[in-house]
């Protein structure tokens, strides 16, 4: 993508601040966020409470937890479209099971289903190389045709939310939502494990090169099933915490969260092509994101409008973001 | 310097600087050229010689500086332009699409066929197919129709960045006639090259690149490299002795590797050899003897048709990289493309080997990593200016990061396969003792060259491939130049080891 | 000739699958014939479209994500020109709202960096609204003689209209275009960015040109929505997801370069008539989401493993 | 091998929320029930209305006697229903209405369904002060024929604002956001109108811990339900049956029997249960069934049209399975 000639600047000040900007990418993107937030607060004074933000968080997190989904699927040049389906399966299945059988079995019978599909897709990308867009959107359609005949079978059982999850969806305390005694570890081993393990290495190393990988004694197919796997346990878990969260189990559950999971890992700067992504980014991505839908909500214009003015917030953040950190 | 500044210059830039970030590439580079005349441009590696013919031809577009094309000042906004205006490049990296037929290519940069086909055959390329996808040729043919390409689009100025580094011998000496040739015609030529023997050959003038600024512009005459490179490095070293090499021990025992009959299809028909612990032995050909897929079964990457392989006696047939560095062997391919993760640390890159096995997916050893890497990148030298992410380094620092991955790793077995391509005259002088080094450690290391003069540089002897076959087995002591050729052309009269 | 063969193996392979599965439509339903098959043109046509938009981003090394949107802005806008002016008009202006929409989408993503699929993504909300300004619930109208150039078998039964109408929109605009220079540069750039920038490509304004094809191949999808509707739609319909499927199944490569755009339509009465027959089969719903599934994951799968084969045996 | 022996054929173009597949079950439940038909052919996806023209040849193709639709749009469709009627097949639309000559509408009344609720909402708030105005899907026919019902009763009702107008897409998670969204605002507000999306809409009161205010929802088992526990909740229910597809199944059988209606548009009007009446909450403790999945409306059955048992339609199967 490198290819057009340089473009420099020659103030030197404006190069420093460049050049300080691209090495700390997590800068604009923050500083990003608290304008939304300013122009929040200045379109509703009085909305940016401890009550809001609470809000904002809550409803950031599982979009966080499928972003890095995205994310993490993304470093090997990858995607990861049936992560929403996965959550949606898993939030249905441990709502219906649990009243029959169990809080723990339906969260057992819920992630087993998760890992099924993740399996599917680490075997289809990974040994059959076929290309994981297609997988994912493959298995991703197969999930939701079973979710289907298994909502048949269940029609007549009702479903109920098992307790710790109620709490862990819809429960704060000192003000923050408990989905945070969740998310808070579940990034923290995400983020160092990224850095500080050969299984992240390996990530970044499929996604910039796989022939290299290869040299090195990598076999890649068994990077791509523990990843797909992983992937899709988190979309799982998301779908446990979303089904507790919205506190209704319905058949499209966390289906609308795909389009701004993806959205959310690459205006945090996650290269689809592969080779380069953090999960710190994806997270103020996410949060970004659930600001502009806050923003838009309270906007009070014709829907097409509101639209339009969401695509466009999203472009101009990224393109703010490109130019920022591209060191040229 | 002024007095070649005249009206006769086709090209003459001056003051040019150029800066990537925190990295400054060029700060002060100048260099004219007139027609008729070659003129090399030399510097160690990441001396900023394919920076500047970035933009000399548009690809990149400089902070600051000068360019007169035939006197007039010039702004080249784009390889386009550069060519609209005569200044035809070759550039390091191929250029050719990789998804495209040779014909398509040709047309895509409206090049005349029939001259093209003409080069292509002054080159030494038989039996050219338009029709062919460019990505399933092998190397050293883009690279001649890089050339072919150029030459075939009449330029005024031809620039040629490390034209010949990936090219054998044979294929040398055409590209050296045909562009010497095409000066004669009234050309510029620009010529960018590590090897002093073709600059020697070829070039009427060396101007001298030192950290991106020019530092010297001289004649080529007899002696003139010891005072080229102390203008490269700043410094004098010594040229084209043995480094004190220790003598290899007697080949006795169990050989690391013992390779018999060995073919893969179509090209490897029949190779024979002994490695033992503690030699390097050359393996020398000339373009496409089967050289690429001896390597390519002996590092894993495709399964021999036929003959057999032993490592320390136990037979061997590798079905993935993974099982070849399970039992030592270790691979540094020709390619750099295909050995570095290009947006990744040189950190990361060296580390990569260390990650592999699932059972080292857990935490990383960091303060071990660390020490390793740096280890590596000490012997080698690399210039880690721009360590963050390896495509910003130079070609030649891009190669050793390639060879440091094994350094850090520790080997037992060494594959490397035209290791010094591209790589700076210290720097190889640097690599030679390395070479040594790891032999008298015990290490066997196979080492294939396209330079035959480093034969006998580095290895002990070395066997001669040709048309699939081993052909020779030739004693580093005997292992001049004119031997090594003869028996690469299938002249020699020894059957094989 | 053998040569034409092995580029086009793909496609061929792809077409005898069609062939095959046409076959067992009619065993599943012997009265199957031609009205049969014009339903399928005419079902194929807004897919068939919104695929060759995508594959031409696709071979320029995008992706364009905002394709339906896109659909959905020229459906209504045509639905409602054609209220007040004759269909002619209506239709040229719609053609080139598409060109345009497609050539902002390419210079966004030119002119900011931007990551295709994110400037897409990030348009895909903007022409969806686009759209709803333009008309808020389904409406409008369509000339009632376009029906007509859909419906019903060209000269010789068999050959439904709304083939002979899609085949003469792609031909017209992807022929020459393959052909010109502009062709070339669209899949040297997919194929190799940098080199195609050294090889003198104005890569910039290639990738504009690609996404304004594209835009223009979404604008015949969207004007064929409303030929079979009789009105504008302004919510996007499924042609996004549908359209990438059908690309990849058809060979062309996402990363661009390699591919044409004969291999993903054929793709495209593949993902058609397999709907067809399930539906014939009396399939339950359910079940058919997963066949289809299934189908698309195998087939590439199968794609992989033979050209992993051919591959090895050239 | 029954009396009739018919194949039928279903179309629908959204899949995966609990109305519509209570919708399917329910002409499922019908047509086994009945005991005339043979086969149903369900075409059961997310299309738009190009997609459920295919659906519609392609059950053509089937051969089938019959063809229920819940329509993507009421103009879209008219070309392949003529084509069925051509060939002799019963097109009986469900849940909205289609313009096509010749055929059957039997639908769920979405201008009154959603006047009824929010004239109950405007008294409910004395007839002034603000509202939240939560709709459905943009750019949708039943969205937009809802939003004339809606304005019908805002201007007879002029005390009464709008406060805040938002589109939740019928998406739970959307809805339940948005709502907590505009809490957060602090603008205070009077009433809450839904256009379905509603048990998550007092959830997200219940969470925040904002005083209730009246909400209009309709007669999903979870929202029922909600009616009749949640303390201090006051609301109102407004019936719009997804069983409305046996009805369609069982009109399409009479007419193909010889017995068509009278009318070939048959509208079901939507019923009101609110909860701050005891005729009211009898309504809603008789209409209540915690068993039910909560997205399902609890209206499974329309009397005169539907023959299945409340069994029958939780089954959810159909003839030949
Ligand atoms: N895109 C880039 N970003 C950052 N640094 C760069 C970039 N391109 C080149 N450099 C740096 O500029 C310096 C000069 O590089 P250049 O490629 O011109 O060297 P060179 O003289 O061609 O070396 P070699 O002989 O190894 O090819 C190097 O330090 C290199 O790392
Ligand atoms: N226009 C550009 N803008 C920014 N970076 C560029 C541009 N063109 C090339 N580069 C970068 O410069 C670096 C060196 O480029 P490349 O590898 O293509 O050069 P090269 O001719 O092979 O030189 P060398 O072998 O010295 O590296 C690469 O990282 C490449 O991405
Ligand atoms: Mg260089
Ligand atoms: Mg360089």
């Amino acid at each position: 993508m490198s290819s057009a000639p340089d473009t420099q600047d020659h103030t030197p000040p404006l190069v420093r601040v460049g050049r300080f900007l691209g090495d700390n990418p997590m800068i604009p993107l923050l500083v990003l966020l608290a304008a939304l937030i300013g122009v929040l607060e200045i379109m509703r004074p009085g909305i940016v409470s401890p009550f809001w933000a609470g809000n904002t968080i809550k409803f950031a997190i599982p979009l966080a937890m499928l972003a890095a989904c995205q994310m993490l699927t993304m470093l090997t040049a990858g995607i990861d479209l049936s992560a929403a389906v996965v959550a949606t399966v898993a939030g249905f299945v441990v709502a219906t099971v649990s009243p029959l059988h169990g809080d723990g079995a339906g969260i057992a019978v819920a992630l087993l289903a998760a890992a099924a599909v993740g399996l599917v897709n680490g075997f289809g990308v990974g040994v059959a190389r076929v290309h994981p867009l297609i997988m994912t959107l493959g298995t991703g359609l197969i999930a939701t045709g079973c979710l289907q005949v298994y909502q048949r079978l269940v029609i007549a059982t009702g479903s109920d939310i098992p307790d710790m999850l109620e709490w862990l969806g819809t429960g704060r305390t000192a003000g923050l939502p408990n989905g945070l005694f969740l998310f808070v570890p579940f990034a923290a081993i995400i983020l160092l494990g990224l850095r500080f393990t050969g299984f992240g290495r390996l990530l970044f190393a499929l996604g910039s090169n796989e022939h290299a990988a290869k040299l090195s004694g990598t076999r890649s197919w068994q990077v791509y099933i523990a990843l797909y796997l992983l992937s899709a346990l988190i979309a799982g878990i998301t779908g446990l915490l979303y089904v507790g969260m919205i506190r209704a189990p319905s058949l499209s559950l966390a289906n609308p969260l795909l389009l701004p999971s993806v959205a959310a890992a690459v205006i945090g700067g996650t290269s689809i092509f592969g080779g380069r992504g953090s999960y710190a980014g994806a997270i103020v991505g996410a949060l970004i994101l659930t600001v502009l839908g806050t923003l838009l909500t309270l906007l009070q214009m014709p829907e097409g409008a509101r639209r339009i003015l969401f695509g466009a917030i999203i472009l101009a953040v990224t393109a703010l973001y490109v130019r920022f950190t591209e060191s040229r | 310097m002024t007095d070649q500044t005249d009206a006769r210059a086709l090209l003459d830039a001056s003051g040019v600087a150029k800066s990537f970030g925190a990295v400054r590439a060029l700060t002060d580079a100048s260099l004219s050229v007139n027609a008729g005349e070659v003129v090399a441009l030399m510097g160690a590696n990441g001396a900023g010689k394919s920076t500047f013919v970035k933009i000399l031809t548009g690809a990149l577009r400089p902070d600051r500086g000068r360019v007169l094309i035939r006197g007039q000042e010039a702004r080249v906004g784009s390889p386009a332009e550069a060519r609209a205006s005569g200044l035809v490049p070759v550039y390091q990296e191929p250029s050719l699409i990789p998804d495209l037929t040779v014909a398509e290519n040709l047309r895509l940069t409206d090049t005349p066929v029939d001259p093209f086909r003409a080069y292509v055959d002054d080159l030494g390329i038989a039996n050219l197919r338009l029709g062919a996808l460019i990505h399933s040729l092998p190397l050293a043919t883009l690279r001649i129709f890089d050339l072919a390409r150029a030459l075939a689009s009449d330029p005024d100025v031809l620039l040629l960045d490390e034209m010949t580094a990936a090219l054998p011998t044979d294929l040398v000496e055409r590209v050296l006639k045909v562009v010497r040739a095409r000066a004669d015609a009234g050309s510029g030529v620009i010529y960018i090259s590590h090897r002093f023997t073709e600059i020697s050959a070829l070039c009427d003038r060396a101007v001298v690149l030192r950290d991106g600024r020019t530092v010297g512009d001289l004649a080529i005459e007899e002696g003139v490299e010891d005072r080229v490179v102390e203008l490269m490095l700043g410094a004098r070293i010594d040229l084209g002795r043995r480094a004190g090499l220790a003598h290899a021990e007697a080949r006795t025992g169990t050989p690391r590797l013992k390779v018999r009959n060995l073919a893969a299809a179509p090209k490897l028909t029949d190779v024979s050899f002994d490695l033992h612990p503690g030699e390097v032995l050359g393996v020398v050909a000339l373009e496409g003897q089967g050289q690429d897929e001896l390597f390519d079964v002996l590092s894993g990457f495709r399964r021999a048709t036929g003959g057999t392989l032993e490592v320390d006696g136990t037979p061997e047939s590798f079905g993935h990289p993974a099982d070849a560095i399970a039992r030592g062997l270790t691979f540094v391919p020709g390619d750099r493309a295909h050995a570095l993760l290009a947006e990744r640390s040189v950190r990361e890159n060296i580390a990569l080997p260390f990650a592999a096995r699932i059972r080292n997916w857990g935490p990383l050893k960091l303060r071990h990593e660390r020490d390793r890497v740096a280890h590596a990148i000490e012997k080698l030298q690399i210039d880690t200016r721009a360590q963050g992410e390896v495509r910003r380094l130079s070609g030649g620092n891009q190669q050793k990061v390639t060879i440091g991955r094994w350094l850090a790793t520790g080997v037992e077995t060494l594959l490397l396969f035209d290791p010094t391509r591209g790589i700076d005259v210290r720097t190889k002088r640097q690599i030679y003792p390395l070479v040594r080094e790891l032999a008298a450690n015990r290490s066997a290391v196979l080492f294939y060259t396209s330079e035959l003069e480093e034969v006998p540089l580095a290895c002990d002897r070395a066997v001669v491939i040709f048309n699939g076959r081993t052909v020779a087995e030739i004693d580093a002591s005997e292992a001049d130049e004119q031997t090594l050729m003869r028996a690469a052309y299938g002249l020699a009269e020894e059957g094989a080891a | 000739m053998s040569a034409i063969l092995r580029a086009h193996a793909w496609s061929i392979g792809l077409a005898i699958l069609f062939l095959a599965l046409l076959g067992l439509a009619k065993v599943i339903q012997p009265s199957f014939g031609i009205t049969g098959l014009e339903s399928l043109a005419r079902a194929a046509l807004p897919f068939a479209f919104a695929t060759a938009a995508m594959a031409v981003v696709v071979i320029v090394g995008g992706i364009d994500l905002s394709v339906a949107s896109m659909m959905a802005v020229a459906s209504v806008t045509a639905a409602v020109l054609m209220q007040t002016m004759p269909a002619v008009p209506a239709i040229v202006i719609t053609l080139a709202a598409g060109a345009l929409m497609g050539a902002i989408n390419g210079g966004l993503i030119v002119v900011t960096r931007v990551p295709d699929i994110v400037a897409t993504l990030a348009m895909l909300f903007v022409w969806e609204g686009v759209a709803l300004l333009i008309l808020n619930a389904p409406g409008g109208t369509a000339a009632d003689w376009l029906e007509n150039t859909i419906r019903g078998s060209f000269v010789i039964p068999g050959l439904p209209k709304a083939l002979v109408l899609m085949t003469v929109c792609v031909a017209v605009v992807w022929v020459p275009l393959k052909r010109s220079k502009l062709g070339l540069s669209i899949y040297a750039t997919g194929s190799h960015e940098n080199a195609a920038f050294r090889s003198g490509v104005a890569v910039g304004k290639t990738r504009i040109a690609a996404y304004a094809v594209c835009g223009l191949f979404a604008a015949m999808g969207g004007l064929s929505l409303t030929m079979l509707t009789g009105i504008g739609e302004p919510v996007p319909g499924p042609y996004l997801m549908a359209s990438v499927a059908a690309v990849v199944l058809g060979g062309v490569v996402l990363g661009g370069g390699i591919g044409g755009l004969l291999g993903p339509i054929i793709a495209v009465f593949i993902l058609r008539i397999i709907r067809t027959i399930l539906t014939l089969a009396a399939v339950d719903p359910n079940v058919t989401t997963i066949v289809e599934g299934t189908i698309m994951v195998a087939v590439v799968m199968l794609g992989a493993l033979v050209m992993m084969r051919g591959r090895e045996t050239v | 091998a029954q009396d009739g022996g018919y194949t039928i054929g279903v179309s629908n173009t959204v899949q995966g929320n609990g109305w519509r597949e209570e919708m399917i079950c329910a002409m499922r439940a019908q047509a086994l029930s009945s005991g005339e038909v043979d086969r149903l052919i369900v075409a059961h996806r997310n299309t738009d209305a190009a997609g459920q023209l295919e659906d519609l040849r392609n059950l053509i193709e089937a051969g089938v006697d019959a063809i229920v639709l819940n329509p993507a749009n009421p103009d879209a469709l008219n070309s392949a229903i003529e084509d069925a009627i051509a060939a002799d097949i019963v097109v009986v639309a469900v849940d909205q209405g289609v313009t096509a000559e010749g055929a059957y509408v039997v639908s769920n009344n979405q201008e009154e369904y959603a006047y009824l609720g929010a004239s109950w909402l405007f008294e409910q708030m004395g007839g002034e002060g603000s509202v939240v105005y939560m709709r459905g899907a943009a750019g949708t026919s039943a969205d937009n024929d809802r939003d004339a019902g809606f304005r019908r009763a805002l201007e007879e009702n002029p005390g009464v604002e709008v406060v805040h107008e938002v589109f939740t897409g019928w998406q739970q998670d959307q809805g339940k956001q948005q709502m907590f969204d505009f809490i957060a605002t602090g603008i205070p507000f009077d009433g809450v109108w839904t256009s379905g999306i509603d048990n998550v809409i007092v959830d997200a009161f219940l969470e925040s811990g904002a005083p209730l205010v009246p909400i209009v929802g309709a007669d999903n088992a979870g929202f029922v339900a909600m009616l009749q526990d949640v303390e201090g909740l006051e609301g109102a229910a407004v019936t719009n049956p997804g069983s409305i597809g046996g009805a369609g199944v069982a009109v399409a059988l009479n007419i193909l029997n010889g017995n068509p209606p009278e009318e070939t548009t048959v509208l079901v009007d939507p019923v009101l249960w609110q909860n701050t009446t005891d005729e009211g909450r009898e309504q809603i403790a008789n209409a209540q069934n915690p068993n039910l999945d909560p997205e399902w409306p609890v209206s499974v059955e329309i009397p005169g049209y539907t023959t299945y048992s409340m069994d029958e339609i939780i089954a959810c199967e159909g003839p030949g399975e």
